[in-house]
């Protein structure tokens, strides 16, 4: 009843170009962002902050950037990780070395040092499509974990192989408490975000969309298939890379490179299947799904009094079988489900 | 712009058929042993309606994609407005004004209906990838400006109800008709039109003939077209090429070839009354 | 209500390494369960809670940071993996909760200057390498001649298999041994050219610093190519049934590192007889009571337990103590073998005296060799190698570490 | 150069290779089917196998009564993934039944520790893995008499498959599944039951996969990493080849021990990781589809 | 507007329904409602036309037949099919095909890796017939297909869409069926093969009494070769009734065959878009 389209004429195109054409909808992000910076930081307990709401912030983003590669360019990778960890080393030796570099530019070069090894391993998409690729952007991931444990000199030549974060202090102000590092957080990702969105209304979304649907008409139509391809990988290893920087600076703080390993890659892609590929709202709610589904049965099974090792098993026989459950009420993702809840919300109380 | 406002039409006569803006010379094709084009030479001259022809597999839809450089003849020459082309690739050919629909619906079938046209407007989109993540000042006039444009083309071929419908749902027809507009979007010199009334009736197919006719009429836009419909083709078209199993058997004024006993055999068939 | 002592146990018992986790946190809960029984320490019952990790730092985290709260706060934490070590190596000094890091993790975190609330009890990665290279020497009748052997140091391609090099390159400088290092990529189920090189090579021993499946895989791969394993020593995470069972008779002679003796204690005994006979026992498996995992876990817990009875006769017997106090009470450390002999564990692990220097305690390690069937230690006493080498490295490196994250050495009281 | 050593290189690598093959096979074989790449096939391998010596443990018997009973499990495994898993999502995106895979090995690997425990357990089958005495005494060349074996089985496999897929009718109407799911159903090719019989057929692979890899690395959850070894094998063969399979293993194999032992210690040596990817991704450059994988038809 | 539907009832075939629809209702991704209660009839041995605009859902009527339209997430909430006598909303598109219903799909779809040779040997999957029969049936459909004989070890993704059109024809008679469903088997086609496709759709009608039901947007065509037709109209039947009756009513004369009053119009000579008339908006 109240969420309604009717009545809602747009009365420019650039009105209609809206992020959120529906009034609705702007509202309700609005005080959802609201919430999140002044709400959230005061009533969400230090766990909720550090344990859920900064890794699932962060691999949102990392999530958006996966998304931005495989679910609007349509290049399907499992390097994901890799570029995480080229953003958190690359970071963390600019910071290291630079002295004096401010930490979000330090993030801001680490992205860009993912996105130069994005471009470098992307280059075989020109040839290689779908699982082939797939497969082949495991490369990227053995190769970049290899590489870290094999050049001291990118783990400052530390016995152990891990590097230690430097402390965030921008502008002398001190990112140290789980909801300073949560804010700092929401910012970095909610303003990428909005870039990302940005970028899939233009014409480089759309660029990347049409290869994906069909990559020889869009070159016929005149775009250029290597330029874009490489700009999708750019653009999603620098997401993938700032995600990674701040994983090691606002949620580990001390990383080895086998934090950033298949397994990491291969969740993150969970996410936006099961969010939804290409979908932004789909990074978040896959995210959401990843992070927050397994923390929730834990503490069900746990809750059961069943043996531990009973209890931790019937856990990941419970996370498979819900991921197939999604799947088939929705092959889309969470945010086509969410899409048509809306619709159907839309036309409630007439459904037809 | 007023081109939906069927008034408009009276009085626009039709232009004039210009010079040879496209010649064909001697093109071959083959793949693997299959010969899909021999030697084949013809030419288009601006602002007209060229239709090619022939039974199914003659190689029309080869031909086509020659122009626009999809296939790589292995003999003969392309000369677009004077220049001489061994063979286009895509992008010249897309920069350099030829747009095309295709035989097997080739839209972006997870985009809008919307974002379909719009895509045909990217040559002409100049503001860089930066301006358009932050969406800022030109980036996002220059959006705008688009979409005008892009939203003419939706009146135009009155698709306005389905704008935001992710084109995979639509129906085969109206995808057509979208597909039409992507390519009327690039404002191109020379439109190649592959089948593009195929799975239509009779209603939807005089539609798209008034379409075609008022692009031609109003743009200029030369028109190449690919068609098995004789009502039409013989109707809106000023000259007409026919192959047979790679080879051109004929080319002429419709009426030419209606009576071209080969064009006959091969095609028409005795008693067809179209 | 009574007051409990609540311990944090990110465990994992899926996945890759389950078959380590539930033997080890078994082991914990068993002899937790056996001190409760006996109505705890100095009355105070322990409780605990655990969080499934799948030994993946990012859940460990959230493990942690879920379970710290609970219970009135944890008092205590031991992950029992390097990456959610680390991942929460940064929280605890704020949190004011100790981490026991027992046999991982860097092995400078024992300088309790730097790292006050780290604990790698009983022995780190760098004092088991000068203790194998130690060992070895003794086997060929003294350190001296090593000179000109080879050793082949097989490792795990990580962080982990890296941590000992610079041990064992400075010890192969000062005796003269050739090092000869080989990488397996993890997690190693294929290492036929590792072995093909070694072979080659020739080598008079073997370092095999391998973990989780890498190890039998090696095992099995030296026997296909004829490589005596007598001439193999593990290190203590490739010297567990898990690592020596699957293999069949091919890990026959195989040696390895361990902080337990293997054989039977009082202690064992009574897990057996209080809880495994009335079902109270936690290994789903009575069998594995004993194993090297769960005497590891047993070790922890007893280590634990002596670390809570210390705070409590500082702070107050009888009460929960709180995280800081029970920092205090594993920095203060004292299990002699007087105490290991009255819980019922003498000659199980070594004996264990920390200092705010010294976190690690001991350092003293033994060698088992497997008959086949179970293993056996073969060095009657307890092994320590080149501990002012050791100290040295540990010494520069956490001094390296404190510079960056820009800590001040110092003692807490 | 040492020509011998060169040689118990080679064909050490070759022999890994086959192993590799293995397991890709079971992977070729769901994906000619419907397209989908099994991400559930390593755990399939590790249930095979943990559900075998489970099964000799729990019941106490011998291996010739357990491997009958693993082989109906791994039946009604099959079966039972069809009709839960696939059959609700015919003809969807490719992606989308590739998620599924995922949450399937989830599900396989607790379902297979729950039933019969995380341990890690041996698993000894009547050959040894032990240089043949034969090839040692006259060759002077060093082969394990086991990997002989698994070469054997593996051929076997390989070219019965390969007859299934290329010479019946069955395998014909799989391939046009693997095309188009709505056109193969519209034709009358009963998809759900010829899928629920090749993942029946995939589970006796994996079975068999399970069998030799447990053999030679025990019965452990790392058996499910095994999929990794075989993913080059399947980009350098094509995914939808048998022989493929059998010679990419081969290839990468061979070339990985090479790398290895050749290049490795001038690096650093641990390249075996990445090197058989960047191997089979530098072929690819050249064949984009793979060494006998079918042709991808790009046309408009 | 000279018609009912109502008034049409007289002209419904009066045999007994081969295949018949009764009042199905389809909605596609839960919330697109496409087919609004569509009922007709196919009696034994005839060919039936399914006519209407584009949009109109007639592939979707077909597909709710042959039950390919799981598929597509689209779901059949109301209504029911019977074909001979049975029920068979429920069944696989293979017992369909086995019990001799088969479907040429809209748009081509044929196997890309396969040849067309290939190609059309799936078409007779559900059958157990000897090599002999096969080849036997084969070189009946290269009868037809005389292009397909030339392309036949040509994989199909790499032949013409006429060629590729004509594929999935013969792909559907290798099946040998006893009702087709037939979407759209003039689309794309040269005109003279169309009219040999229909030309062969009336000799298997006749010949060996296979029923049709086709859905085609050339009106003229469809109706000559048709016994009766229905035209759909945004999900909804608006009109049926004989062939014969259709093509003379002025309405179908109008909008579905481009005559009016004067003969036929030339293309050319259309100076207004058509403002489309609907029966039923
Ligand atoms: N998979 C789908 N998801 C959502 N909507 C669909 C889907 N398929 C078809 N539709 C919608 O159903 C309606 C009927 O489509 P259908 O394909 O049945 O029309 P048709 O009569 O066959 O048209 P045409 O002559 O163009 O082939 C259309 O409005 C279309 O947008
Ligand atoms: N990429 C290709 N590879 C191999 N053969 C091809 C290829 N493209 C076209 N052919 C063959 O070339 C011939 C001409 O094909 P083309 O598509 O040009 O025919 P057409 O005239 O458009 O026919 P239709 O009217 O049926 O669409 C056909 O026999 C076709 O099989
Ligand atoms: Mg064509
Ligand atoms: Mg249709």
């Amino acid at each position: 009843m109240f969420y309604r389209e009717a009545g809602q004429f747009k009365t420019s195109y650039q009105a209609d170009g809206q992020i959120f054409p529906i009034l609705q909808d702007r509202l309700a992000l609005l005080v959802l962002l609201a919430v999140a910076v002044l709400a959230v930081p005061l009533l969400a307990s230090p766990y909720a902050l550090s344990a859920i709401l900064i890794p699932f912030l962060i691999f949102s983003l990392a999530a958006i950037g996966l998304n931005i590669l495989t679910g609007y360019a349509g290049q399907l990778s499992l390097g994901t990780a890799a570029f995480m960890a080229v953003g958190a080393f690359a970071s963390y030796n600019f910071i290291l070395r630079i002295p004096g570099l401010p930490v979000l530019l330090g993030f801001v070069l680490g992205g860009l040092s993912a996105a130069l090894v994005g471009i470098a391993f992307g280059l075989p998409s020109l040839r290689i499509r779908g699982f082939y690729l797939a497969a082949a952007t495991l490369a990227t991931q053995f190769f970049v974990v290899w590489c870290l444990t094999k050049i001291p000199y990118l783990t400052n030549y530390s016995a152990s192989g891990v590097i230690t974060a430097q402390p965030i202090v921008i502008l002398g102000y001190a990112f140290d408490t789980p909801d300073r590092k949560y804010l700092l957080v929401l910012a970095v990702v909610a303003v990428m975000a909005l870039l990302a969105k940005n970028m899939i209304r233009s014409n480089v979304g759309r660029s990347w969309m049409a290869v994906r649907d069909m990559d020889v008409a869009a070159e016929v139509i005149g775009f250029r298939l290597m330029r874009t391809k490489l700009l999708a990988f750019a653009v999603s290893s620098f997401y993938c890379g700032v995600a990674g920087a701040l994983y090691a600076y606002a949620y580990l703080g001390t990383v080895e490179p086998e934090a950033y390993n298949l397994d990491l890659s291969f969740r993150i892609l969970f996410m936006i299947i099961i969010g939804g590929v290409g979908s932004v709202l789909g990074s978040f709610l896959g995210a959401a799904f990843i992070v927050l589904l397994p923390v929730l049965l834990n503490v069900v099974a746990h809750s059961l009094a069943l043996p531990t090792s009973v209890a931790s098993n019937l856990e990941l026989m419970a996370f498979g079988a819900l991921i197939i459950f999604f799947l088939i009420v929705e092959p889309h993702g969470l945010a086509r489900l969410w899409q048509i809840g809306k619709e159907k919300l839309r036309l409630w109380p007439f459904p037809h | 712009m007023q081109m939906n406002e069927p008034e408009a039409h009276f009085g626009v006569g039709r232009r004039e058929t210009g010079p040879v803006i496209l010649d064909l010379k001697n093109i071959s094709l083959s793949f693997g042993g299959v010969k899909a084009l021999t030697d084949i030479s013809f030419d288009v001259r601006q602002h007209e309606i060229r239709a090619i022809i022939g039974p199914n597999g003659a190689g029309k839809s080869s031909m086509l994609n020659v122009i626009n450089g999809v296939y790589r003849p292995q003999q003969g020459q392309i000369v677009y407005r004077g220049e001489v082309r061994k063979n286009m690739d895509c992008y010249a050919a897309a920069k350099s004004g030829i747009a095309r629909t295709f035989q097997n619906i080739a839209l972006f079938k997870g985009m809008t209906v919307l974002d379909n046209i719009m895509t045909g407007r990217n040559l002409k989109m100049k503001s860089n990838f930066l301006m358009q993540a932050l969406y800022w000042g030109p980036a996002r006039r220059e959006e705008i400006a688009h979409r005008i444009k892009a939203e003419e083309i939706i009146d135009f071929l009155e698709i306005q109800a389905i704008r935001k419908t992710p084109v995979g749902r639509l129906p085969y027809g109206l995808q057509k008709r979208v597909e039409l507009g992507r390519a009327l979007a690039a404002e191109p010199e020379i439109l190649l039109l592959d089948e593009p009334m195929a799975g239509m009736n009779v209603e939807e197919k005089q539609d798209m003939c008034r379409f075609i006719l008022d692009v031609n009429d109003q743009f200029g836009t030369t028109i190449v077209l690919i068609e098995h419909d004789m009502g039409v083709v013989m109707d809106i078209s000023d000259r007409v090429v026919v192959l047979d199993y790679g080879k051109k058997i004929g080319d002429g004024t419709p009426d030419e070839v209606r009576s071209n006993q080969d064009v006959i055999n091969a095609y028409l068939g005795v008693g067809s009354e179209h | 209500q009574p007051a409990e002592q609540y311990i944090a146990l990110p465990s994992y018992r899926v996945g890759p390494y389950a078959a380590g986790g539930s033997g080890f946190y078994g082991g914990i809960i068993d002899y937790f369960n056996l001190v409760n029984l006996s109505g705890g320490v100095n009355g105070v019952k322990i409780s605990w809670e655990e969080c499934e990790t799948e030994y993946n730092p990012s859940r460990g985290v959230e493990c942690y940071e879920r379970l710290k709260t609970r219970n009135g706060g944890a008092t205590l934490v031991e992950p029992l993996s390097t990456g959610v070590a680390y991942g929460i190596l940064d929280r605890l000094a704020v949190d004011k909760i100790p981490m026991t890091m027992i046999g991982y993790g860097r092995s400078d975190a024992a300088n309790g200057k730097v790292f006050p609330y780290v604990f790698p009890l009983i022995t780190s990665y760098w004092n088991q390498a000068a203790a194998m290279i130690k060992y070895l020497g003794d086997k060929e009748g003294g350190v001296d001649k090593l000179k000109g052997k080879k050793i082949v140091h097989l490792y795990h391609d990580s962080a982990f298999g890296k941590e000992p090099l610079p041990v064992l390159e400075a010890l192969s400088k000062q005796h003269g041994f050739e090092l000869i290092k080989i990488p397996v990529t993890p997690p190693g189920s294929e290492q036929q050219s590792q072995w093909l090189q070694i072979r080659q090579a020739r080598p008079d021993h073997v370092i095999l610093w391998g973990w989780g499946s890498m190890n039998a895989v090696a095992i099995k791969t030296a026997q296909r190519n004829g490589f005596p394993r007598e001439k193999i020593l593990g290190v203590w995470w490739a010297g567990s049934e898990e690592d020596t069972v699957p293999t069949g008779d091919a890990a026959k002679g195989y040696s390895a590192m361990t902080f337990n003796t293997p054989g039977n204690y009082p202690v064992l005994d009574e897990i057996r007889k209080k809880l495994y006979a009335n079902g109270k026992g936690n290994l789903a498996d009575a069998a594995r009571i004993g194993s090297v995992y769960h005497m590891r876990g047993v070790s922890a817990g007893i280590l634990w337990v002596e670390a809570i009875r210390a705070a409590q006769e500082k702070f107050g017997k009888g009460k929960r103590v709180t995280g800081e106090q029970l920092r205090w009470g594993l920095e203060n450390l004292n299990v002699d073998d007087a105490r290991l002999k009255a819980v019922g564990a003498f000659g199980m692990l070594p004996s264990v005296k920390t200092s705010c220097d010294d976190h690690e305690g001991s350092g003293a390690v033994k060698v088992q060799q497997w008959d086949g069937k179970k293993w056996n230690a073969i060095t009657p006493n307890w092994i320590v190698g080149d501990k002012a080498l050791t100290r040295k490295l540990l010494e520069e490196s956490s001094a390296a570490y404190a510079a960056e994250k820009k800590i001040t050495p110092a003692c807490l009281k | 150069m040492n020509i011998n050593f060169f040689f118990e290189v080679l064909i050490g690598g070759l022999l890994s290779g086959v192993m590799y093959a293995l397991v890709a096979i079971g992977f070729v074989l769901i994906y000619k089917a419907s397209g989908v790449f099994n991400f559930a096939q390593g755990a399939m391998v590790y249930f095979a196998a943990l559900t075998c010596v489970g099964v000799m443990d729990k019941l106490g018997v011998s291996l010739w009564i357990a491997l009958p009973i693993t082989v109906a499990v791994m039946i009604l495994l099959g079966l039972s993934i069809e009709r839960v898993v696939l059959r609700p999502l015919v003809n969807q995106p490719e992606i989308s039944l590739f998620m599924a895979t995922i949450g399937l090995a989830f599900f396989i690997e607790g379902l297979a520790q729950l039933a019969f425990g995380a341990q890690v357990r041996k698993l000894e089958l009547p050959i040894e893995d032990v240089p043949s005495q034969y090839l040692m005494d006259n060759y002077n060349i060093l082969v394990s008499q086991f990997d002989i074996m698994a070469a054997l089985v593996c051929g076997l496999l390989v070219t019965s498959l390969a007859l299934l897929f290329s010479k019946t009718k069955v395998g014909r109407a799989l391939r046009a599944v693997a095309d188009d799911h709505q056109a193969a159903l519209a034709v009358g090719i009963p998809l759900q039951r010829i899928w629920a019989v090749l993942w029946a057929v995939a589970g006796m692979v994996a079975l068999v996969a399970g069998m030799l890899w447990g053999a030679r690395n025990g019965v452990q959850f790392a058996l499910t990493f095994v999929a990794l070894k075989a993913l080059p094998v399947l980009i350098l063969g094509g995914f939808t080849s048998m022989p493929g399979a059998i010679v990419g293993g081969l290839i990468i194999g061979a070339s990985e021990k090479m790398a290895e032992v050749y290049i490795g210690p001038i690096v650093g040596g641990g390249i075996e990781g990445w090197f058989p990817y960047v191997l089979a991704l530098l072929f690819l450059l050249v064949r984009p589809e793979g060494l006998f994988g079918e042709k991808i038809i790009r046309r408009i | 507007m000279t018609m009912t539907p109502a008034s049409t009832a007289a002209a419904a075939p009066v045999a007994a329904p081969y295949l018949s629809v009764n009042n199905v209702e389809v909605i596609y991704d839960h919330v697109i409602l496409v087919l609004k209660g569509v009922s007709l009839q196919v009696p034994q041995g005839k060919i039936v036309a399914l006519l209407g605009a584009n949009g109109a859902g007639k592939s979707t009527t077909l597909k709710t037949i042959s039950t390919l339209l799981r598929g597509e997430r689209g779901d059949v909430t109301k209504g029911e099919v019977q074909f001979k006598g049975e029920r068979i909303d429920q069944l696989t598109p293979n017992e369909l095909v086995k019990r001799g219903l088969s479907q040429v799909m809209e748009g081509r779809h044929c196997f890309g890796h396969l040849t067309i040779e290939e190609n059309l040997l799936t078409g007779a999957y559900t059958r157990s017939a000897s090599r002999g029969e096969l080849k036997e049936s084969l070189e009946k459909v290269y009868h037809y297909f005389p292009r397909l004989k030339e392309r036949r070890q040509s994989q199909a993704g790499y032949t013409s869409g006429g060629e590729q059109q004509m594929c999935a024809i013969g792909r559907a008679l290798m099946a040998r069926p006893s009702m087709i469903l037939l979407d759209e088997p003039s689309m794309g086609i040269a005109p003279q093969i169309v009219e040999e496709i229909f030309g062969i759709v009336k000799d298997l009608n006749s010949k060996e009494n296979v029923s049709f039901l086709l859905a085609e947007q050339n009106t003229s065509i469809a109706l000559r070769y048709a016994d009766f037709g229905y035209i759909l109209e945004n999900g909804r039947v608006v009109m049926e009734g004989a062939a014969a009756d259709l093509s003379c009513n002025e309405d179908v004369k109008e909008f579905y065959l481009g005559v009016s009053g004067a003969g036929r119009k030339s293309f050319r000579d259309m100076k207004f878009y058509r403002r489309r008339k609907r029966w039923l908006a």
